[in-house]
């Protein structure tokens, strides 16, 4: 694998009036972009801009409506992935692109499979992949099922995959969206090395100080069409942000407290088996019982939590995802069974079923909107309706109430500036920051007495993101209690009344978020400082 | 004869004198399966095609949809078109029959395996049972083990006709007999007429258990009884049409040693001349051993040594010394 | 390692269920249980549910679901049937495996080209399957025609030209049949191990040797071939495979050609067995076959045993409606084991008492097990001959019984039945 | 909205040049066969030459469509939550019996007697479905397998009854077997009059234009109400479209999974009924099977909706009318199943196609309202 020559004098990439429409929309409009080899290249670009979209093309998945792409110089056409892999392209796709029920393996080798006698070699891909991940300090164990790895590592395996096909130019859509800042760290650190064997790397993100930090030009997306080209030497994050959206960069940052002195929740002894739910013996305290698992060797996914949220509070979990926030949610919902005791306004919901639990006023923002939170072949006014079937306005006796329903999304839509045409269109027709304006719309409404919000903003622009701050705030003066759970730890920080650290399983630290640091709490999150730091 | 009803006249009688009318239209519907079915229809088809060659008959047949939800419509679509007499061949169109007789009641319906229902409706019915004790007599007389067995298709009354008459049959020659008996599939289901691998199965473990030879009532899965027989280097009995006869595989024709005969085509001629000779419905026409509307084939001359005492059941039924059970 | 440990564990179920066998033979007497006769039927009625199971997982790990087996296995009886009588066994069998892969086609045409929703597809199929033969066997069988005077008729094909051959194994199960003699002993153990063995090599149709050795050739294939990869990356995650230059439209059109060519197959096996094309003789197999790989999790050993338990209990039926009541025998002594394994892990616990998990569900749970023991013995003793009724649907029950009894973590393919357009995702 | 008016043209048009394609495929089958196509068409389209003989055509081709549009329905409520009742064959076996059983153990004035009939018919077919929900729900059973195996085992079951405990009387010679007769008042009385509204002669077939009509209408606009407007509906809905949702929704999917079962379950006990209570007064050995799988093909073709089904059912029953005429005009009756199967591929294909031309066109349309920079939004 020389490096090209011509790579050296030529840029690595070349976009040229670059259109693409699709039904409804025109996702891009002459786009121009140059990008010079072994350079770390950022696009940046609001929610919808188009950045996917343009990388999609790049990569051969898409095809281009007008414009040219040249690859080294040379004019190039894709029909397929396989066409721009074989000039040495390669892309982590904003969605991780795994299959789960196969190996670390599996997925790396798919489509470029070493075989001997007709078979699949896994012995020969094994060690080529060991080595690339030494080469590259990417942790990885081939044989591991992508199911049980954290998004850390999956993202690792997005890497791998790439390198394994030896591309030299590398696409990273919005790579950091679930990482900790230790991890953004790590991957960088990747990245730099690649850069100085000669990579070129094209990266988006929403994250402007990871931008700043990594990029050595930068490109900025709006609506569709190229407005700036930048040095990051010259711009600031706010600055940059300007040129996105022309508007000013918001700050999650709250001081003054709400915090009252009545418990809105009260959380004790939350306990998780990974391998199933059996009943917890008559008379045995949780804590006992989670004793005799642990001694027993079992995987506890949440371990004997507890914790109070008072009215008007936002408690923050900071934890590396996979350490038992989605079962901490899920159990607080009533959605997994759980040993221990879930309390609201003093009463014991701990049997209580989802749908009571919402009934008694528990909003839930969940963190993956496709998973949980929209019906997306469904019209927006039907997805108002989710979560809310007993409840008015969508509901009157046995009936849903269309028209209460949808004049309750009109205001939604006005209220938290969802951009759609109508309340009929369906849910999958919009962006991702819209459909997210929708959620949290949704769940703020019918004055919810207790929110769960995991990754309120994630993948949100920033304009959008500030709104939903707002509203956030907004409630939390009103005497919201809030379960916010996020990776953006920036969010973490200046939204939380209190901030805890989840790791592995357990509750280990309790931060004051007006003294603390992104990188300490990162330092908590990867158990790299243990212990608990009382405030 | 058994039951109540008038008994066919005579033996067909060769060509007819009668010069062909072209006013006869016959039309026929056909059960499941319709034509082409080497079986029951095509023995009912058969008939129908000698009246239109001696007889001079005009003829329509129809084959009902696959479910058989429309065996009334076939019907009426007949009479519509103005066929009289009109045949519908299998119990099955028993209700049928009778609805549409109520409806043309100047059309003369004939239903074969059913009773008459109407005054217009004339029962063709066959003594399977009668038919089927000879089989029974045949097969214990030549089976040395005194073990015989009986293969069912379809567990319909109809097929447990054939069983009572068989198993009659073999306990008069040998009291103390072994007789295996299996049905493929239950009443409703009819892929057990169907299924010659079921029937090979079935007929397998009856010849390894020492049965020398078995007689079966299951439509095409007879071919497994068939094929589980040359296998076993034994014995078995055919049944409908001279199975030896229309059973092509060489191979397969030694092992059947008789069948056992229904004459759905004597009966359907003979009811379309009846018709064209002026007889009106009402009553039923019960094809029994006394008009050899049931037999035995003689095909491969298997059973010639057998001849006399074959004869000899057959009087004591017709003459009524020996009743035979329809039911087992 | 683990696969070591876990091939082991199937070893030892399958003695112990031998063992059990051989108990329940012995004390009921029954010797059909484990005779050579009921496992050569055994085999003759799972291999056409096999092959069509198989044709089921071919698709199925492609990401298409086949719900038109049926129709596949119809089209691959007539076109046995009619290239059989015309040139022999071979030719139907090429003509069978033809006929199920038009099938095939038509459903990849349909789903994977045109993104039609796969259950529509299927039945669709399912309708033209026995429409097209029953029609062309009415043009091309109907009286008059070469094929009626060879022996036709619209509902069957003239008999194959010539028979295909089967095969026994040399000295043990041919010649001098050393474990027909075995079998013949009826001794504990022994006997039931040899019975078995002659069953399932005794007067073996090749076509059996075919499918039997197509469940390894499939696991070979999927499970460790780069093409195998492929083809279940289009189940899993086709939108991966595709954003990896994986030609997954053409992986899905080969899979499922494949499917459609291996429920042929089936067909062509009726036909062997049968010697000829019978309208109507695939009697719902393909929905069996279907019901056999989602019974074996969508993998080719749990569809075998799938295929197999269903053959097992049809032929054991048809063989001998006695030897069904011993399954309450079977079942009697099935529930005591499970109490005995309950007891035991109640007393052996070393726990302090109050963390010992003794729920009332517990208790019930094994009540139930004593009380479902006590009647089955009582229904074993009592009852001689079930109603025939009874007796037809023990395959169809013993799969219920058995899906109720084993704990379900069917895991299918995660993009099974999702229509995939390239460039599209959601 | 012109998109939508498009769209739906479009729709229409797809579906017309696949029932076109479906024709000529079968014509040159028909062809083949030696046939004359023509003759195959006018033989669709012949309902006789009397009129006493269209009468009982039309009356044929509605109570075809009747039992055919139930069973549609039942197969439809599954679909809507993804899950796939085979079991309607079973459910409605089971229900039959069971409910010309009940309906004959007594005799009470019509409006009585019907409506307890066909309440224990839905009560039968909703506790068969039952099985296979609750194996589903408590041990994770698939319900394909389940309902193909319950069908079997209904079979066997209905074979039994029908024969013991259920058995009714019937003449020595007679090998049907039946349940015993319904009384007068179980018989649901006919439509005939709407012919003479019409000026037409009624029927005189027996049973005429079945009554049970009315209540397979009544059926359908319930479902659709059921479905599209309430809560339950509602639930249903969003359960088929995202299971994780739903739940995170406050849906329980077990409660789902059973409830949207059972009422598949109980409509499939309604589909032998016209039949019953319409002309054969009793569960007997002519009892039409094979209903439960053509369902399948009407709910789909139907895409899951009353109207839909309602429409797929009309057309299934019309060409299967036409079997008895195919074979007076010569041609092969199997060419029905031939355009059935071909009809149900070929309309979903074409609106696969229609689906992505309306979107070409949607395309170009936002291509030319095209502003300098800014992306277009179009309604969708
Ligand atoms: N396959 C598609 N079909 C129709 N519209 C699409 C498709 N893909 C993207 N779009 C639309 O194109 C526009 C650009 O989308 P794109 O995914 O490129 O944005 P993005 O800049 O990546 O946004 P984000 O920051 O949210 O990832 C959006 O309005 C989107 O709705
Ligand atoms: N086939 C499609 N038709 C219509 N809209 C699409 C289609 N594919 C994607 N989109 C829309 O394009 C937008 C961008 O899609 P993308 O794949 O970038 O992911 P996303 O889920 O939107 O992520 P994000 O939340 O970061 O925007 C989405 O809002 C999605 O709804
Ligand atoms: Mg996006
Ligand atoms: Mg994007």
């Amino acid at each position: 694998m020389s490096a090209d020559t011509l790579a050296t004098v030529k840029p690595a990439v070349e976009l040229e009036g670059i259109t693409k429409r699709f039904p409804g929309v025109v996702a891009n409009h002459d786009i121009r972009i140059t990008v010079q080899p072994g350079t770390v290249h950022a696009i940046v670009g609001e929610n919808g801009a188009g950045k996917s979209t343009l990388m999609k093309i790049l990569y051969g998945m898409q095809k281009p409506d007008e414009g040219t792409i040249k690859v080294n110089g040379a004019e190039v056409s894709f029909r397929t992935p396989s066409d721009a892999i074989g000039v040495g392209i390669g892309m982590v796709h904003q969605h991780f692109m795994l299959a789960d029920n196969f190996t670390v393996l599996e997925n790396i080798v798919l489509g470029a499979e070493p075989r001997k006698l007709g078979t699949l070699d896994r012995a020969a891909a094994r060690r080529r992949i060991t080595e690339l991940a030494a080469t590259h300090g990417l942790r990885v164990d081939p044989d591991k099922l992508v199911e049980d790895l954290g998004v850390g590592d999956r993202q690792r395996v997005e890497i791998l995959k790439v390198l394994y096909r030896g591309a030299r130019i590398l696409i990273l859509d919005e790579p950091t969206a679930v990482l900790v800042p230790q991890e953004v760290e790590e991957l960088f650190q990747n990245l730099r090395e690649l850069k100085s064997e000669g990579l070129t790397v094209i990266f988006i993100s929403h994250k402007l100080d990871e931008v700043l930090g990594i990029a050595d030009a930068i490109t900025v997306i709006r609506r569709g069409t190229t407005v700036a080209s930048v040095n990051p030497g010259e711009v600031t994050a706010r600055q940059l942000a300007e040129l996105m959206v022309g508007s000013e960069l918001p700050t999650p940052e709250t001081r003054e407290s709400t915090v009252t002195d009545t418990v809105a929740l009260k959380v004790s002894s939350l306990t998780v088996e990974a391998d199933g739910f059996r009943p917890v013996p008559k008379g045995t305290p949780v804590s006992l019982y989670a004793d005799k698992l642990r001694q027993e060797g079992k995987r506890l996914l949440l371990d004997d939590v507890s914790f109070d949220i008072h009215k008007g509070e936002i408690l923050g979990i900071a934890g590396v995802e996979g350490n038992g926030q989605s079962e901490l949610i899920e159990a607080v919902m009533g959605i997994r069974p759980a040993h221990g005791r879930v309390e609201l306004d003093g009463r014991d919901m701990t049997a209580w079923s989802t749908l009571r639990r919402r009934e008694s006023g528990i909003g839930y923002i969940p963190e993956d909107r496709h998973r949980q939170g929209l019906l997306l072949e469904a019209s927006l006014w039907e997805n108002r309706i989710l979560g809310h079937q007993t409840r008015r306005p969508a509901r009157s006796g046995i009936w849903v109430d269309r028209r209460a329903s949808k004049a309750d999304t009109e205001r939604i839509v006005k209220d938290y500036d969802v951009r759609t045409p109508s309340v009929e269109t369906l849910a999958l027709a919009l962006s991702g920051g819209n459909q997210q304006k929708l959620i949290v719309g949704r769940e703020m409404s019918g004055e919810p007495a207790f929110l769960i919000a995991a990754h309120p903003t994630r993948g949100v622009d920033v304009g959008a993101q500030a709104a939903i701050w707002d509203h956030l705030r907004d409630a939390r003066a009103a005497g919201l209690a809030v379960l916010l759970i996020s990776a953006d730890l920036d969010e973490l920080i200046g939204l939380s009344d209190t901030i805890q650290v989840i790791y592995r399983g357990r509750l280990v630290a309790a931060l004051d978020p007006s003294d603390v640091t992104p990188e300490r709490l990162g330092g908590y999150m990867t158990g790299a400082i243990a212990g608990t730091e009382e405030t | 004869g058994g039951g109540g009803g008038t008994t066919a006249s005579q033996e067909p009688t060769g060509a007819s004198s009668e010069a062909p009318k072209a006013s006869l239209k016959v039309g026929l519907a056909f059960d499941v399966g319709g034509r082409g079915d080497k079986s029951f229809n095509d023995a009912a088809y058969a008939g129908l095609e000698k009246a239109k060659t001696e007889l001079g008959a005009e003829i329509k047949e129809l084959s009902p949809s696959a479910d058989g939800s429309n065996r009334g419509d076939l019907l009426r679509q007949l009479a519509d078109a103005e066929y009289n007499p009109i045949i519908g061949v299998g119990f099955a169109y028993a209700e049928d029959i009778k609805k549409a007789a109520t409806e043309y009641p100047d059309i003369q319906f004939a239903v074969v395996d059913s009773a008459s229902n109407a005054p217009n409706v004339t029962g063709l019915l066959f003594a399977e049972e009668q038919g089927s004790y000879l089989a029974g007599v045949a097969a214990a007389t030549k089976a040395e083990s005194g073990h015989v067995g009986f293969v069912g298709g379809v567990e319909s009354d109809l097929i447990r006709k054939f069983e009572a008459g068989f198993v009659a049959g073999v306990k008069s020659v040998k009291a103390d007999a072994k007789i295996d008996i299996k049905y493929l599939t239950p009443d409703g289901d009819f892929t057990g007429f169907k299924a010659p691998d079921k029937g090979k199965v079935a007929a397998e473990k009856m010849f390894q258990d020492g049965a020398d030879i078995v007689y079966h009532a299951a439509g095409d899965s007879g071919l497994g009884v068939f094929q589980a027989a040359a296998a076993a280097k034994k014995k078995a009995i055919g049944v409908d049409s001279d199975q030896r006869q229309t059973v092509k595989e060489t191979d397969l024709q030694p092992v059947i040693m008789t069948s056992m005969l229904k004459r759905v085509d004597v009966g359907v001629f003979e009811f379309i001349k009846a018709f064209q000779g002026g007889a009106k419905g009402g009553s039923d026409v019960i094809y029994d051993l006394k008009v050899d509307g049931v037999g035995l084939s003689t095909t491969g001359g298997e059973i010639d040594d057998i001849k006399d005492k074959l004869d000899a059941a057959k009087k004591d039924i017709v003459d009524g010394k020996i009743t035979v059970p329809a039911k087992p | 390692m683990t696969r070591v440990g876990k091939y082991h564990v199937v070893l030892i179920g399958i003695a112990a269920l031998i063992l059990l066998m051989s108990l329940v033979r012995i004390v009921t007497g029954e010797n059909d249980i484990t005779s050579s006769g009921t496992f050569a039927a055994a085999l003759l009625l799972a291999v056409p549910i096999g092959l069509a199971g198989l044709g089921g997982l071919w698709a199925e790990r492609a990401g298409v679901v086949n719900i038109g087996l049926e129709g596949m296995m119809v089209l691959g009886t007539w076109f046995a049937g009619w290239a059989g009588y015309q040139w022999g066994p071979v030719a139907a069998l090429v003509a069978g495996l033809l006929g199920g892969a038009l099938g095939g086609l038509l459903h990849a045409i349909a789903t994977v080209s045109f993104g039609v929703d796969h259950i529509i597809s299927g039945v669709a199929i399912n309708l033209l399957g026995p429409g097209v033969t029953r029609f062309l066997s009415e043009v091309l069988y109907k009286e008059g025609t070469p094929a009626s005077d060879a022996g036709a008729g619209i509902t069957t094909s003239p008999a194959l030209a010539s028979n295909p051959p089967e095969v026994s194994l040399p000295l043990f199960s041919g010649g001098p049949d050393v474990l027909g003699l075995l079998e013949n002993t009826h001794w504990f153990l022994l006997s039931d191990v040899a019975g078995i063995l002659r069953g399932l090599t005794h007067g073996v149709n090749v076509l059996v040797i075919l499918a039997v050795l197509l469940l390894p050739l499939t696991y070979f294939v999927l499970w460790h071939t780069a093409f195998g990869l492929r083809l279940r990356s289009a189940g899993e995650n086709p939108w991966a495979a595709e954003s990896l230059g994986v030609n997954v439209y053409l992986i899905k059109y080969v899979a499922v050609i494949i499917s459609g060519a291996f429920a042929g197959l089936g067909g062509v096996f009726l036909v062997f067995v049968s010697t000829k094309y019978v309208e109507g003789q695939t009697a719902g197999r393909g929905f069996i076959g279907l019901a056999a790989m989602i019974f074996g999790n969508w993998r080719p050993g749990g569809l075998a045993a799938g295929a197999a338990l269903f053959g097992y209990a049809d032929g054991l039926q048809l063989r001998s409606s006695e030897a069904v009541t011993s399954f309450f025998l079977f079942g009697a002594v099935l529930l005591l084991v499970y109490l005995a394994l309950r007891i035991r892990r109640l007393l052996a616990s070393d726990q302090p008492a109050e963390l010992v998990v003794r729920g009332a569900r517990q208790y019930t749970q094994m009540g139930a097990a004593v009380v479902g023991a006590a009647l089955l013995f009582w229904l074993w003793l009592t009852v001689d001959k079930l109603p025939n009724e009874f007796v037809f649907i023990t395959p169809h029950v013993l799969t219920l019984l058995v899906l109720l009894v084993a704990s379900q973590r069917l895991r299918m393919p995660k993009a099974d039945g999702v229509s995939y357009r390239r460039g599209e995702q959601h | 909205m012109p998109a939508g008016l498009n769209r739906a043209l479009l729709t229409v048009a797809g579906a017309v040049v696949a029932i076109l394609l479906a024709i000529a495929i079968c014509s040159v089958a028909i062809i083949i066969a030696g046939g004359s196509p023509l003759d195959a068409l006018a033989a669709f389209f012949d309902f006789g030459t009397s009129e006493r003989a269209q009468s009982n055509s039309i009356a044929t081709f509605l109570n075809r469509a009747v039992p055919l549009f139930i069973a549609g329905l039942a197969v439809a409520v599954g679909f809507r939550m993804n899950l796939f009742n085979i079991g309607v064959e079973g459910q409605y076996r089971i229900a039959a019996i069971c409910a010309a059983y009940v309906g004959s153990t007594f005799t009470a004035p019509s409006w009585i007697q019907i409506p307890v009939i066909i309440v224990v018919a839905a009560l039968a077919g909703g506790l068969y479905a039952l099985i296979p929900a609750v194996m589903k729900v408590t041990r994770g059973v698939n319900e394909v397998i389940a309902t193909i195996m319950l069908n079997y085992i209904a079979i066997n079951l209905s074979s039994y009854l029908v024969r013991g405990l259920f058995a009714g009387e019937r003449a020595k010679t007679d090998v049907n077997v039946t349940t015993p007769p319904l009384p007068d008042s179980a018989m649901f009385p006919n439509l005939n009059a709407v012919f003479e509204w019409f000026g037409l002669l009624p029927p005189t077939r027996e049973g005429g234009l079945w009554g049970f009509l009315l209540v397979a209408v009544v059926l359908g606009l319930g479902v659709w109400l059921v479905l599209e407007r309430t809560r339950f509906g509602f639930n249903v809905k969003a359960s088929g479209l995202n299971a994780p949702a739903a739940l995170a929704s406050g849906v329980n999917p077990k409660t789902m999974v059973i409830a949207a079962m059972v009422m598949s379950g109980a409509i499939a006990g309604l589909i032998g009924l016209p039949e019953i209570l319409g002309s054969s007064g009793a569960y007997n050995s002519n009892f039409t099977a094979g209903l439960g799988f053509l369902g399948i093909a009407v709910a789909l073709l139907g895409r899951n909706k009353p109207v839909g089904i309602a429409i797929a059912a009309l057309l299934f029953a019309f060409l299967d009318r036409a079997q008895g005429a195919l074979q007076f005009a010569d041609v092969p009756a199997s060419v029905v199943t031939i355009i059935q199967g071909a009809i149900v591929l070929l309309v979903v294909m074409a609106n696969e196609v229609t689906k992505r031309i309306a979107l070409r066109l949607e395309e170009r349309r936002a291509a030319q309202q095209l502003g300098r920079n800014t992306p277009v939004e179009v309604t969708a």
